[in-house]
């Protein structure tokens, strides 16, 4: 029963939503409804935050593998949070000098900005950047020609990867820039032209067939034939 | 407020600029429903060869005969992301493949639903395949959630058991690297399929085979058998049929125009139709 | 894998080789250059390339005194690539006398406006808070916040960060919706980013009277899912560091051209700079994708002689 | 457990493996004791009459400007001091060099899972879970929730005690919508009472696959397809630009058609679709060749970024933005 109201309550917003699109009165449904997707957007990392800490707790109370661990991000969390809320050492706007809540909360000087800038920013950098070694270890160990279609990539890759840099100029510069007929073969000009040639043709038919996919999703989502919703939460990762 | 003064007080009540948008929307609306419509009325839907799909049997049977485990990786995320339903569904059809040959399949994943609907699909499969009895629910188990600690846990079982068939099927980051590198080192036959565009170039080029992007979920919505699923797919090819058509003449048109140098007659049309559907003048 | 005999050949090595060399070779192909460029400061000149030169025009076409709406869609982790960009096309809009609204997408994106902002006006105390730029800050809701501001941007925003109602504001006054900004952009690192901005604010401005201008600067990973927006719902793209790179030198070359005793501050050639490690870490990958190849293959021609 | 020793290609022998420890150790006592020596003599900051010396690594120095401090270049403190010995405008800022110092270790422990997975890499990662979420959810809080919601249903309350700026004064009940949505999905985390989560969710979903649906074909499909009014026939100034140009078009259509091709699932690759989607595949290849470039090139930006940081901001090995 519950189910099928909420099916129900997913269809109407949809087909609403679409229909505010072309009927000119309803632009203002829209932009009631996404100030409270808005405030619900808002509202999900507060229940971020809640999960994370619930999880914590259970690790250690539970004493389970790695709680030391646990026990460190929660205080972490619990700090960060606080000094947030309460606006930590955060200098007062301009426009208002006496009112303690009246600065940003991540203004520079500030506890959370400290956070930020010297805890946050540096550890997650280096997590994106550990990337740049996993890569180069699997070029040597992964990456195989092993038919002619690995071979075709491969080949692109070398000509982007030289070609967006110096090395593109300096490895062709023994073909002439000011022939047209030629040109073009010059490590740099070749990377441009796969970008504005192929690229541009090859995504541009992917995304023409995500659109396709995705409207059919949301027909699907209107009718209430797709229900997948309905499942559970979910986490990110590093790209 | 003032915003609302300022408009004029005669308003149109639709917006007609956006009439093309709403022809494209009804082509799509029609031609997916009717679809399904199709599917539903029982008519055969036939969905090509994939050969990301034929390569499984030959994974699968390839392990069976070195007597080494599969392994299926159903991506990092939870069972929210239709990559990791998707990545659900093949693996059935991975497993009743391994239940047929009794090859070992081993399961890890990153979230503990996904655990569990994984357990529910592998169990299913052995059945269907009429061997309940070779089914072993501890082969498919929650590692963490954390991704890199996933990934750590995930190379090194891969390292110790030497998979020879190593399938990953559903939503990847940056752990496809690592993983498709590990394959490789164990010399396994690897197989991927993935609609998350950034990873896609390192896993075809670091696996045998890949299914790219909307072919990953084809071949879910194949193997799931469902009327709704498979008529999906036949609504989505009716209206890149149509894209196509439309390009075809677009370019044609667009050619002729240009042909027709600045006065030609038909550059006024081809120009308004452009506009109309948002592509400039 | 297979070694022959008593002492394994040297593919066979090769091929065994503990993975933390090549973690080394990659942080010294990397390192390196950094501190060689830091040392002599020479940088690499540029060729810009069309989208690059598109997103330049787009800002340099526009009236000066023209309002530029930049939203900040990236947090530190994307920084590295995308911080270059953001303060090139800033210190653009601002030598050519547009007025900045500055807003973000991503909850750590705020930092990163003030940061931007700092560096840009150090040294401009002319360019006066809530006359020239404003920073509308962070709000929550992704496309949510686009649609709101599609129709009218205090829907989104009710103050800026500085707790100022946006009627307050002299540079917004005349603002109603997105589209009364004369360019768009943002520098973004994923969702919601540059791809949203097209399909949500964009895109349904092309078909009416006034199409808004859109310009993106994108990390790597994302700029070829962008590309077939160029140049019809986008008027340019900078494309990873080379892109910021290739912007800078624009920049810097109509600084030096207006006046060629101008001497060009070291923070704006930040992205330059690191075309240098760029193009060690590049030549390395292709090595050693190379290097991988013929050991594999080496590795299967003795298998099959054997 | 060392996931990445015991892969294939690692010093499976423990032998091999103490001695690649021990190596690494006495690398890294050799890099330590350098940089002590370094700190010893000292670094020259500040340019002529007005040059100091510094000992140490990762200072920040701070002017005091209104009620706040902010960041100067250490030559400007070379200044100050080199104009009056005793001044207190320009300082080195505690917080920030401690900031710095902290910033440097982090991103040494990231590094560190290089070596090996280890209690300190684990430590840093634990930490960023934390400090991540925390950060967000105080910048929801206030950036959103606040002005949104608070502001509208006890704008007095607001105003006085969180929002200075507010400028609304009557209560508007319908933000109880937003925050009864937002007290429905926090029942998710409760396993009796999930179930009630599932209304918020469906009316986000709904929304959100409305605005999808319409967007997608607006700009992705519609805008996608206008695009196909391209000529292909191309004039430009010379004969070869003619030809290129021409080209392009010819290419980047048929590029379009061959890939949409491949993707037909209906259709048997037989005949002339099975020919247009084998050209389909060599478009897509060449795509994902480029796609990867770019993404190689993004991941080594970003470490270029965390080695620029060491170098320049810890150790002041280089200066190339004048900062110090």
């Amino acid at each position: 029963m519950s189910r099928s109201i909420a099916v129900l309550v997913a269809g109407i917003a949809a087909v609403v939503m679409v229909l505010s699109k072309f009927i000119v009165p309803l632009e203002s449904a829209e932009t009631t409804v996404a100030e409270w997707f808005n405030a619900a957007a808002a509202i999900a990392f507060v229940l971020g935050g809640a999960s994370l800490l619930k999880m914590n707790l259970l690790t250690i109370s539970a004493r389970g593998p790695g709680w030391g661990y646990a026990a460190v991000t929660l205080v972490a969390f619990l700090i960060t949070l606080g000094v947030g809320l309460l606006k930590v050492g955060v200098p007062p706007s301009a426009a208002f000098p006496d009112h303690r809540m009246g600065g940003t909360p991540d203004a520079e000087g500030g506890a959370l900005w400290w956070i930020y800038e010297y805890l946050m920013s540096p550890i997650t950098g280096t997590l994106f950047a550990m990337l740049a070694f996993y890569v180069a270890s699997a070029a040597f160990r992964a990456f195989r020609a092993k038919n002619a279609a690995a071979v075709f990539l491969l080949v692109t890759a070398f000509v982007v990867l030289l070609g967006r840099t110096y090395a593109g100029v300096f490895v062709t510069s023994w073909i002439p820039s000011d022939v047209p007929w030629v040109s073009w073969l010059r490590l740099e000009n070749l990377s441009a032209v796969i970008m504005s040639v192929f690229t541009t043709a090859g995504t541009r038919a992917m995304i023409i067939g995500i659109a396709i996919g995705v409207a059919a999703t949301g027909i699907k989502i209107m009718i209430g034939l797709d229900r997948s919703y309905l499942g559970a939460g979910s986490g990110g990762g590093n790209g | 407020m003032l915003a609302d003064a300022a408009l004029p007080a005669e308003k149109a009540w639709f917006a007609a600029d956006k009439l093309p948008l709403l022809a494209a929307l009804a082509v799509v609306v029609a031609a997916v429903l009717g679809s399904i419509a199709l599917a539903r009325g029982g008519r055969p839907i036939r969905i090509r060869r994939l050969a990301g799909l034929d390569a499984v049997e030959e994974a699968v049977g390839r392990a069976t005969e070195m007597g080494r485990p599969v392994l299926f990786v159903p991506g990092i995320q939870d069972m929210d992301n239709i990559m990791t339903v998707a990545g659900v569904t093949i693996l059935g059809h991975v497993a009743k493949v391994a239940a047929e040959y009794d090859a070992e399949i081993e399961v890890p994943t990153s979230r503990s639903i996904v655990m569990t609907a994984a357990r529910d699909t592998v169990q299913a499969a052995y059945l269907a395949a009429g061997r309940p009895d070779s089914y072993n629910a501890d082969r498919i188990y929650y590692v963490t959630d954390d991704q890199f600690a996933y990934v750590a846990a995930t190379s090194g079982m891969m390292a110790r058991k030497k998979p020879a068939a190593c399938f990953y099927f559903g939503c990847f980051f940056a752990e496809s690297l690592i993983l498709a590198e590990n394959g490789n080192a164990v010399g396994a036959i690897q197989v991927a399929g993935t609609a998350e565009t950034a990873q896609l170039p390192f896993f075809v080029a670091a696996c045998d085979y890949t299914l790219i992007g909307e072919e990953f979920f084809a071949a879910s919505a194949y193997l799931s058998g469902e009327p709704d699923q498979v008529g999906t797919l036949l609504g989505q090819d009716v209206v890149k049929a149509i894209v196509w058509i439309t390009g075809l003449a677009a370019a044609a048109l667009g050619t002729l125009a240009a042909l027709q140098g600045p006065d030609g007659a038909l550059r006024p049309f081809v120009s308004a139709v452009r506009a109309a559907m948002g592509g400039g003048a | 894998m297979a070694s022959h005999g008593g002492t394994p050949s040297a593919f066979a090595r090769l091929d065994r080789i503990d993975r933390r060399w090549i973690f080394l070779a990659m942080f010294v192909a990397v390192a390196a250059p950094i501190l060689w460029v830091g040392v002599t400061g020479k940088t690499f000149p540029e060729a810009p390339t069309p989208a690059v030169q598109g997103a330049f025009d787009a800002v340099e076409s526009l009236p000066s005194g023209a309002r530029v709406l930049v939203s900040m869609d990236f947090d530190p982790a994307s920084a590295g690539e995308l911080q270059p960009m953001a303060t090139a096309i800033v210190r653009h809009c601002v030598l050519r006398g547009h007025s900045i609204c500055a807003m973000t997408l991503w909850p750590a994106g705020g930092p990163i406006i003030d940061g931007t902002m700092q560096d840009v006006l150090g040294d401009r105390p002319d360019w006066t808070y809530g006359e020239r730029w404003v920073n509308l800050g962070y709000r929550a809701g992704f496309e949510g916040v686009m649609k709101q501001m599609n129709s009218r941007v205090s829907l989104a925003y009710a103050t800026d960060v500085r707790q100022t109602p946006l009627a307050e504001i002299p540079m917004l006054k005349g603002i109603t919706g997105i589209a009364d900004f004369d360019l768009l952009v943002s520098i973004s690192a994923g969702y919601a980013g540059a791809k949203e901005w097209v399909q949500y604010s964009v895109s349904p401005t092309l078909t009416g009277a006034k199409p808004l201008k859109f310009v993106a600067g994108s990390t790597g990973v994302q700029t070829p899912q962008l590309i077939p927006y160029y140049p019809n719902q986008m008027a340019g793209i900078l494309g990873a560091i080379k892109g910021a790179a290739e912007y800078e030198y624009l920049v810097n070359e109509a600084v030096l051209k207006a006046d060629p005793a101008a001497v060009v501050p070291p923070r704006f050639q930040e992205a330059q700079r690191r075309m240098a490690p760029q193009l060690f870490g590049h030549v390395l990958m292709v090595a050693l994708i190379v290097l991988g190849n013929v050991v594999f293959f080496g590795l299967r021609g003795r298998e099959s002689r054997a | 457990m060392s996931q990445f020793q015991g892969t294939p290609g690692s010093p499976v022998d423990p032998a091999v493996a103490r001695r690649a420890n021990r190596l690494m150790i006495a690398v890294l006592a050799v890099v330590a004791a350098l940089l002590v020596v370094r700190a010893w003599v000292g670094t020259e900051v500040g340019s002529g009459a007005d040059a100091q010396v510094v000992h140490g690594y990762g200072m920040v120095f701070v002017e005091a400007k209104g009620a706040g401090h902010v960041q100067v270049p250490a030559a400007e403190w070379a200044k100050a001091v080199a104009a009056d010995p005793a001044q207190q405008r320009v300082t080195v800022s505690g917080p920030r060099t401690v900031g710095v110092w902290a910033a440097a270790l982090m991103t040494l422990a990231v590094l560190s899972f290089l070596w090996r997975d280890n209690p300190v890499y684990k430590l840093a990662e634990s930490v960023v879970v934390g400090v991540s979420a925390g950060y967000v959810m105080s910048t929801a809080v206030w950036s959103s929730l606040v002005d949104q919601v608070f502001g509208k249903l006890a704008p007095g309350f607001t105003k006085a005690y969180l929002s200075p700026g507010l400028t609304t004064t009557e209560a508007d009940w319908w933000a109880l919508v937003p925050l009864g949505l937002g007290m429905l999905l926090l029942c998710r985390l409760s396993a009796r009472l999930s179930w009630v989560g599932m209304f918020p969710l469906a009316f986000v979903v709904g929304v959100f696959s409305g605005w999808r649906f319409v967007q997608y074909v607006e700009s992705d499909l519609l805008a996608q397809v206008a695009t196909m009014f391209d000529p292909l026939y191309v004039t430009g100034p010379t004969a070869a630009a003619t030809v290129g140009g021409t080209l392009c078009a010819v290419l980047v259509l048929v590029g379009v058609l061959s890939v949409l091709a491949y993707f037909f699932f209906s259709l048997e690759h037989k005949g002339p679709v099975g020919g247009a989607a084998r050209v389909g595949i060599w478009y897509l290849m060449i795509t994902f060749g480029a796609s990867f470039g770019f993404t190689v090139m993004g991941r080594i930006a970003l470490l270029a970024a965390r080695c620029e940081f060491l170098f320049d901001d810890w150790l002041w090995l280089i200066d190339p933005a004048g900062k110090h």
